[in-house]
């Protein structure tokens, strides 16, 4: 086959497109009112996007699920607790630090599955009750003071360019999203998620081990909460009670901007990434236009709304 | 006796919520000999009072099958309002708050219709909406409201008085509404299956509508009670109100993806949920663990619900 | 037993400020194990729960309750409660829009944010182009800083706040906001600043522009102070101003002393203390956590034992 | 005054309760209905016949105000007629049966059938007693045996169409709407429904009946109207179609033989599946061989055991005792995929819920055996993939603007043929088909059977359980008779006749009566 004729079956959703129209759109008033235009400046946004683009392709493997995870914003808190107590801020326990710290995200989502699944809790309300017993769980255990730091040397990570303009948090947020995408839509594995979260029954009475997929959903989603828990400490380089809680609302937010259906059966990477952007570009371009907190407020509701009357206008005029 | 149909169902799913607030009641009051004192109770009631008439509001959203995730913002604003009124205004600034909740049900409503927006992310957009228009009336808390309210309407903090009234008139009323209305029977169709209602007559944007005018009725309410309880306004103090109050009509039963779940559940939820902050305090129990009680409680609810034959899974 | 039951309400676990606050109390409360008891609870920042925690704390008939209001008015009719029922109110680091209370051991957050103000405006010579940097809309503490910066800034018609931004006093908030306002601004000569993770943010952002360094302002916090001192010689410079929290050592005591009948100053609205460059050696702990602040009466070994390095 | 604007008719008689004219829609690009015209008396039934997507779900909901039309008019009794929404129609007394039922789970019976008009008493209350009373009283009306109480989520198929029928029967409509109501109910209900729709037509109602069916075609209808890809080919009265005719006018050509011819013998066949005392909830032991290249069928009234003997043998819910053996080897089918491994494939009944992602394109449907037989490591061959489905499409026919169309835009019949094109990607040993055909044209049906005797040729052994009882007499070897979970009887080829089917069929008291 064809290059050309491969990349035109590549490629991306309406939905995805339209998101990366919309970041387009808000690019441009970003730096019309920065009066510049900076490619640097842009790389830089993307850079610090990063922890927030990376939970949101959790969210998004979840939402293809047709579920919810409401525990990511907590799980990404714990993850900087973890890693600066192990850490301890010396370089020698970068190993320890993320394994554990990993481990930990990953036993979050094992939990959120085995509820959903085992128990059967609708999963709103059972990541929302993980999400209160982890945040509970670091207060309890820190007692409010969490211990230690990020080395220096690993706050690269977040903070360094790799030839100058490369940073590389966009560049592990890419790789995870190629690799993501790689499973989703080119595995078999990928697949049989994607029809267990397209019709559940239907999945199960094909064979599919559905139960066993959504636990696995839950725990990539926790992983990836936690990996951006870490890209979060590195930025920071400091424990700090619920620095992620943030994410919860954000993700969710960011990856049905980016065209993933509460429904589920969607995955769209591109779409989580552009969400994930615009989020973040509309945050710059409020601290940019320096409103008052009021209306900062009141404009982000407006741009979320936008992005999502936009999808759904769409979508009437095709059916 | 529990009447036919659906209604015992739904009735039923309270059950957990009402028996863990008894549970709870009986180690508090057994553990600690204040929590029968005449103080407790009355401050209680006026705890019960703003959650449960939020949760009250966001059952109706619930039972639809939607949700409303607006709720907190439009309590903070509701106390700006009353905060910055009623000196002016007196007892008029009430309606005035009712029907600016209202307007914020109005806003979530015609997103979710005409626009067709998702009402989790529209909610959530007009949250943030509403919590910028709260911070434009009242940047900072402050305002004003007269005492005499304070007086009015919670009086001495007792266990029967305006308070009460107010829980058990909505709650009544909610009930026979959604128990045994062909209203309620058309919001519970809704919830249930959306083709299908309409397929059934249900006027879909109809019953929208007024699911989410309903949603900031209550919580306006709700923040009129806390505006009282304060006597002031502030931006930002409904904020916890949100997830408390969605928090409250699950663990009384309601079931997110609609269609099922009773009133009267809704009211032990928010009772449970109350009385087990208050009962942290009154037992000195390690105030740390308390979050983490509640997620476990929320879990083990949650478990007895689906054992007791729950048919499908969001 | 003879003992004063005394009401502590944490008012929030989540930032180490709040927690060191804790921590002096509890160290204090230590001291008086003879004479107090102490029932905790705990609001986790949420208004409401405050006030339910201090009706609790009126049903369980202590002594004395000693608060730190996270609205200035909202607590007010609970407190007025608390107080018809003979017990006594002391608050701590926070004051509220009334008189119903007994005493007040605070510093004061106008004057907090007059102080860096007045800091930079001499440093910046009465005249430059600077951007603010504040907590969270609503909350008093951010509004009350800015108020009083806001009133010196007033004083200087040359200088000009080009941006006020809230960045939740927190250090990622604050550098996001601080890299996109200096893409947008050539000219910054100085950043007002209320929090001391906001201004470690500020000035990583200005690294990252490889933007020379401005005078910012900054608070009492070691992580804060370690980064002035390693940045001293690059000419960089600061002030730390602080809202010690020995404040809640120094209510305990106060308490103590009311339910003892003892007269106090009921207004204990104690002067901002402020570290320069002058004495910033005899603040800045390298050996400890940086998440300690330095207006403590903390032993090291407390510190140690409440933030591990 | 409002008789002047009404078209009189020039014989002088009542004009027609519904006169459809002109009428087309489309969908996108897609031309679904184009100038249909005709019309149905008073106290008529009137059959509408045509392939699966030929439009007559489509027409119904424009007659019935789901959707309007793009063009034509609508008359009902001489008035214009343009309703809005369902509602509305049905306040003009137009019901409709949907065929996609619109039973609302969470309500019961009684609730959903007296849904809207609800029995009302103090304070305006609803009175939930009388509303269960009334409601079992029009149950019973009909025959109908389901209990008032029950929830609309624990029905079965056939008792959500059952009740969906009963909703628009008691509104007492002047137009009756039934969009396939018989797909999956067993001829005893169905004989109900037919009379129930005779008893409304004697009464001055009309009717407009649906069915793949045609033998209930040639019973019920006064009247025939066919629809072929959107027009209108055939028109006429009782007595002047034949099923030849009907089926002409359908597919464009005659078909003579629908069912494949079937082996005179099989007894020496090797046993492919063998059942010994398998029990499940719901189902008695049962013991049962089934031969390579056997057809062997299940039939019985509405709800005796076939559901679970379904489930069970796909290993969805699986048998609690007993033994499965294929080939000769015990195969412990505890679950779907163990199913699958021992090569047991099953077709469900319920492709909305339990065969189908509707959202997905066709592609994503149809692939998933294919790919999981030949993918490597884990890796899904895109291009395989496509090519499967490509040919998947060919060889079922499955009606679609292409591999990429979302499984919900197709209709019920070329829905079905997706679900077969998934599970029939590789030859499996045993075949378990639990209402194959259900709401499926005669036309695909016709390929559908085809595609068995093929499978059976090759040595498959086929379960066919089925509420049909053509079908059954049709394709299978051998016949069970299910009743109240156990089989009552058994025929062999030379004695199938629906009669006999029956009599076994009403149980042992049912049987005695019709021997004596
Ligand atoms: N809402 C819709 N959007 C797009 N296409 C549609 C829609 N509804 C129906 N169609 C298409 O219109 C055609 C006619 O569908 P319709 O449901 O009327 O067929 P039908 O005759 O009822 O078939 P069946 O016998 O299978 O029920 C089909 O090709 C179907 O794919
Ligand atoms: N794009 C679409 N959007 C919404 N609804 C659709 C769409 N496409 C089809 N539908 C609905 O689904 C139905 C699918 O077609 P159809 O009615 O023929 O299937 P069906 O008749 O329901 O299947 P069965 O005969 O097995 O019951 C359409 O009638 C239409 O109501
Ligand atoms: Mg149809
Ligand atoms: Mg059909």
């Amino acid at each position: 086959m064809s290059t050309s004729a491969y990349l035109v079956r590549m490629r991306p959703a309406a939905a995805s497109l339209r998101a990366v129209a919309l970041l387009v759109l808000l690019l441009v008033a970003f730096f019309v009112s920065a009066g510049l235009f900076s490619p640097l400046l842009l790389l830089d946004n993307v850079r610090q996007a990063a922890p927030l683009g990376v939970v949101v392709l959790g969210q998004a493997i979840v939402l293809m699920m047709g579920r919810l995870d409401l525990s990511v914003g907590a799980t990404a808190s714990m993850a900087n607790i973890v890693l600066c107590a192990v850490f301890a801020g010396d370089m020698a326990n970068t190993g320890p630090a993320v394994a554990l710290t990993l481990g930990a995200g990953a036993l979050v989502g094992l939990a959120n599955g085995l509820m959903t699944t085992k128990l059967r809790i609708p999963s709103f309300l059972a990541t929302l009750a993980t999400s209160m017993i982890v945040a509970g769980l670091v207060v309890f255990f820190t007692g409010g003071s969490p211990r230690g730091a990020v080395p220096a040397g690993f706050r690269v990570v977040t903070e360094a360019w790799l030839f100058g303009f490369v940073p590389y948090s966009a560049l592990i947020w890419l790789a995870l999203l190629v690799l993501l995408m790689l499973l989703v839509h080119f595995t078999m594995l990928g697949r049989k998620m994607i029809l267990s979260g397209a019709n559940l029954v239907a999945a199960r009475h094909s064979g599919i081990p559905s139960d066993g997929l959504i636990v696995l959903a839950f725990v990539l989603s926790s992983l990836l909460a936690a990996t951006g828990g870490i890209l979060v400490s590195a930025i920071t380089g400091m424990a700090s009670i619920g620095v992620g809680n943030g994410f919860t609302l954000d993700s969710i937010a960011a990856a049905v901007i980016g065209g993933a259906l509460f429904s589920g059966g969607v995955f769209l990477p591109l779409g989580a990434m552009a969400g994930a952007l615009i989020l973040f570009v509309v945050q710059s371009l409020l601290y940019l236009l320096a409103l008052p907190p009021a209306a900062k407020f009141i404009v982000q509701g407006l741009i979320i709304m936008l992005a999502l009357a936009l999808a759904s206008f769409r979508k009437e005029k095709s059916s | 006796m529990l009447p036919r149909g659906s209604i015992r169902t739904n009735l039923l799913l309270g059950l957990p919520a009402l028996l863990l607030a008894a549970a709870i009641v009986a180690v508090a009051a057994s553990w600690s000999g204040d929590f029968f004192a005449a103080g407790n109770l009355g401050n209680l009631v006026n705890r019960v009072l703003p959650l449960s008439l939020a949760a009250l509001g966001q059952a109706f959203v619930l039972f639809a099958g939607r949700i409303d995730l607006s709720v907190g913002s439009v309590i903070s604003l509701s106390t700006a309002i009353l905060a910055t009124t009623s000196t002016s205004l007196g007892w008029a600034a009430v309606p005035l708050v009712l029907v600016a909740g209202l307007a914020c049900g109005a806003l979530n409503a015609a997103g979710v219709i005409y626009l067709r927006i998702n009402p989790l992310i529209m909610t959530l957009a007009s949250s943030a909406i509403v919590k910028g228009a709260a911070l434009i009336l009242m940047p900072t808390p402050g305002g004003e409201v007269d005492y005499t309210f304070y007086d009015a309407f919670y009086g001495q903090d007792l266990l029967v008085g305006w308070p009460l009234a107010v829980i058990l008139l909505a709650f009544l009323g909610a009930f026979l509404l959604f128990g045994f209305t062909r209203f309620g029977r058309r919001i519970y169709a809704l919830g249930s299956d959306d083709r299908a209602a309409y397929a059934n007559g249900v006027d879909v944007r109809r019953v929208e509508w007024s699911v989410f005018l309903a949603s900031g009725f209550f919580a306006a309410a709700a923040g009129v009670a806390v505006g009282i309880k304060i006597l002031s306004g502030d931006p930002l103090i409904g904020d916890s109100f949100t997830l408390d109050a969605i928090a409250a009509a699950v663990l009384g039963g309601v079931a997110l993806q609609g269609g099922r779940g009773a009133v009267p559940g809704v009211l032990a939820g928010s009772i449970a949920l109350v009385l087990i902050a208050n009962a942290f305090n009154l037992l000195e129990l390690d105030p740390n663990l308390q979050q983490i009680a509640k997620g476990l409680i929320f879990v083990v609810a949650l478990m007895l619900f689906m054992r007791g034959g729950v048919r499908r899974t969001a | 037993d003879g003992k004063y039951t005394i009401g502590y309400d944490n008012y929030f676990m989540g930032n180490s400020w709040s927690v060191q606050l804790a921590a002096e109390f509890k160290a204090e409360a230590e001291k008086h194990t003879d004479k107090v008891n102490v029932v905790y609870v705990e609001s986790a920042g949420d208004t409401q729960k405050q006030i339910a925690n201090i009706e609790d704390l009126i049903t369980k008939k202590v002594d004395a309750i000693i608060t730190t209001p996270t609205s200035p008015t909202a607590l007010i009719p609970a407190l007025k409660k608390a107080r018809a029922a003979g017990i006594k109110i002391v608050l701590l680091a926070a004051t509220i829009k009334s008189q119903d209370y007994d005493a007040l051991v605070t510093v004061d957050d106008v004057a907090f944010g007059r102080t860096g103000a007045e800091w930079l405006a001499q440093k910046l010579g009465g005249k430059g182009d600077i951007i603010a940097l504040n907590g969270i809309a609503g909350i008093s503490t951010s509004d009350d800083r800015f108020k009083g910066a806001e009133e010196v800034f007033a004083k200087y018609p040359d200088i000009k706040i080009v941006a006020a931004v809230n960045a939740g006093w927190d250090y990622a908030q604050g550098k996001q906001a601080v890299s996109n306002l200096l893409a947008a601004n050539p000219k910054i000569d100085g950043v007002w600043s209320q929090g001391g993770a906001m201004t470690l943010g500020a000035i990583d952002a200005f690294e990252a522009a490889q933007r020379p360094l401005v005078p910012m302002t900054g608070e009492d916090n070691n992580g804060y102070l370690k980064r002035w001192k390693q940045l001293e010689d690059k000419g960089f410079d600061s002030i730390g101003t602080s809202k010690p929290t020995w404040l809640g050592s120094e209510a305990l005591r106060v308490t103590i002393d009311l339910l003892d009948g003892k007269a106090v100053e009921k207004d204990m609205v104690l002067p901002v203390p402020t570290i320069t460059a002058a004495d910033l050696d005899k603040f800045v702990k390298p050996d400890l956590s940086d998440s300690f602040w330095a207006g403590t009466r903390l032993t090291d070994e407390q510190v140690k034992a409440t933030f591990a390095n | 005054m409002a008789m002047l604007a009404s078209p009189l008719p020039s014989d002088g008689a009542a004009p027609a309760r519904l006169a459809v004219s002109g009428v087309s829609k489309s969908f996108g690009s897609n031309l679904v209905l184009r100038d249909v015209s005709f019309s149905v008396r008073a106290g008529e039934v009137v059959s509408l016949v045509g392939e699966n997507g030929a439009g007559k779900s489509t027409l119904m909901h424009v007659c019935a105000g789901t959707f309007p039309p793009d063009g034509g008019t609508l008359t009902l009794d001489g008035a214009a007629y343009r309703p809005a929404s369902p509602q509305a129609a049905r306040t003009a007394g137009v019901a409709l049966a949907l065929q996609e039922t619109a039973i609302l789970p969470d309500l019961t019976v009684a609730e959903n059938l007296l849904f809207g008009a609800e029995p009302r008493g103090l304070l305006g209350l609803i009175d939930q007693r009388r509303l269960h009373r009334d409601a079992e009283t029009v149950l019973a009306g009909l025959g109908f045996a389901l209990r008032s109480d029950r929830l609309g989520a624990d029905l079965s198929a056939a008792e959500r169409q059952m009740l969906e029928i009963a909703k628009a029967i008691r509104l007492a409509p002047r137009l009756l709407i039934l969009d396939e109501p018989t797909a999956s109910l067993s001829s005893h209900e169905t004989e109900l429904v037919l009379k129930a729709m005779a008893r409304l037509t004697a009464a001055g109602g009309s009717v407009i009946f649906i069915s793949h069916r045609l033998d209930e075609v040639m019973e019920a209808a006064d009247h025939a109207v066919v629809l072929k890809d959107g027009t209108l080919t055939l028109d006429a009265p009782r007595g002047g179609f034949d099923r030849d005719d009907l089926i002409r006018a359908m597919v464009g050509r005659t078909l003579t033989d629908i069912f494949p011819a079937r082996p005179a013998t099989l007894a020496d066949r090797p046993v492919r599946l063998a059942l010994d005392a398998a029990v499940a909830p719901g189902l008695k032991p049962l013991t049962l061989d089934v031969r390579a290249g056997e057809i062997v069928g299940f039939a019985g009234l509405e709800g005796q055991g076939q559901r679970p003997l379904a489930r069970a043998l796909s290993g969805i819910a699986p048998f609690t005792g007993g033994t499965i053996a294929v080939d000769g080897a015990a195969v412990p089918v505890r679950s779907v995929s163990r199913g699958i491994a021992a090569g047991i494939a099953s077709i469900p009944d319920d492709r909305k819920h339990e065969g189908l992602a509707l959202d997905l394109p066709v592609r994503m449907n149809v692939s998933l055996f294919a790919l999981s037989a030949r993918s490597r490591w884990g890796w899904l061959r895109q291009n395989l993939e496509r090519t499967f489905a490509e040919e998947a499409r060919r060889r079922f026919a499955i009606r679609s603007t292409g591999i990429e169309q979302p499984v919900r835009q197709l209709s019920g019949g070329n829905q079905q043929k997706v679900v077969f094109a998934r599970w029939l990607a590789e030859t499996p040993k045993v075949l378990v088909l639990y209402e194959p055909t259900k709401g499926v044209d005669v036309g695909a049906k016709t390929e559908i059977y085809r595609l068995v005797g093929e499978l059976s040729a090759q040595g498959v052994a086929v379960v066919l359980i089925s509420a049909d009882m053509l079908e059954l007499i049709g394709l299978s070897d051998r016949i069970h008779v299910l009743f109240e979970g156990a089989v009552t009887g058994t025929l062999e080829r030379a004695d199938f006749s629906e009669e006999a089917i029956m009599r076994l069929a009403a149980g042992p008291e049912g049987a005695a009566v019709h021997a004596a």
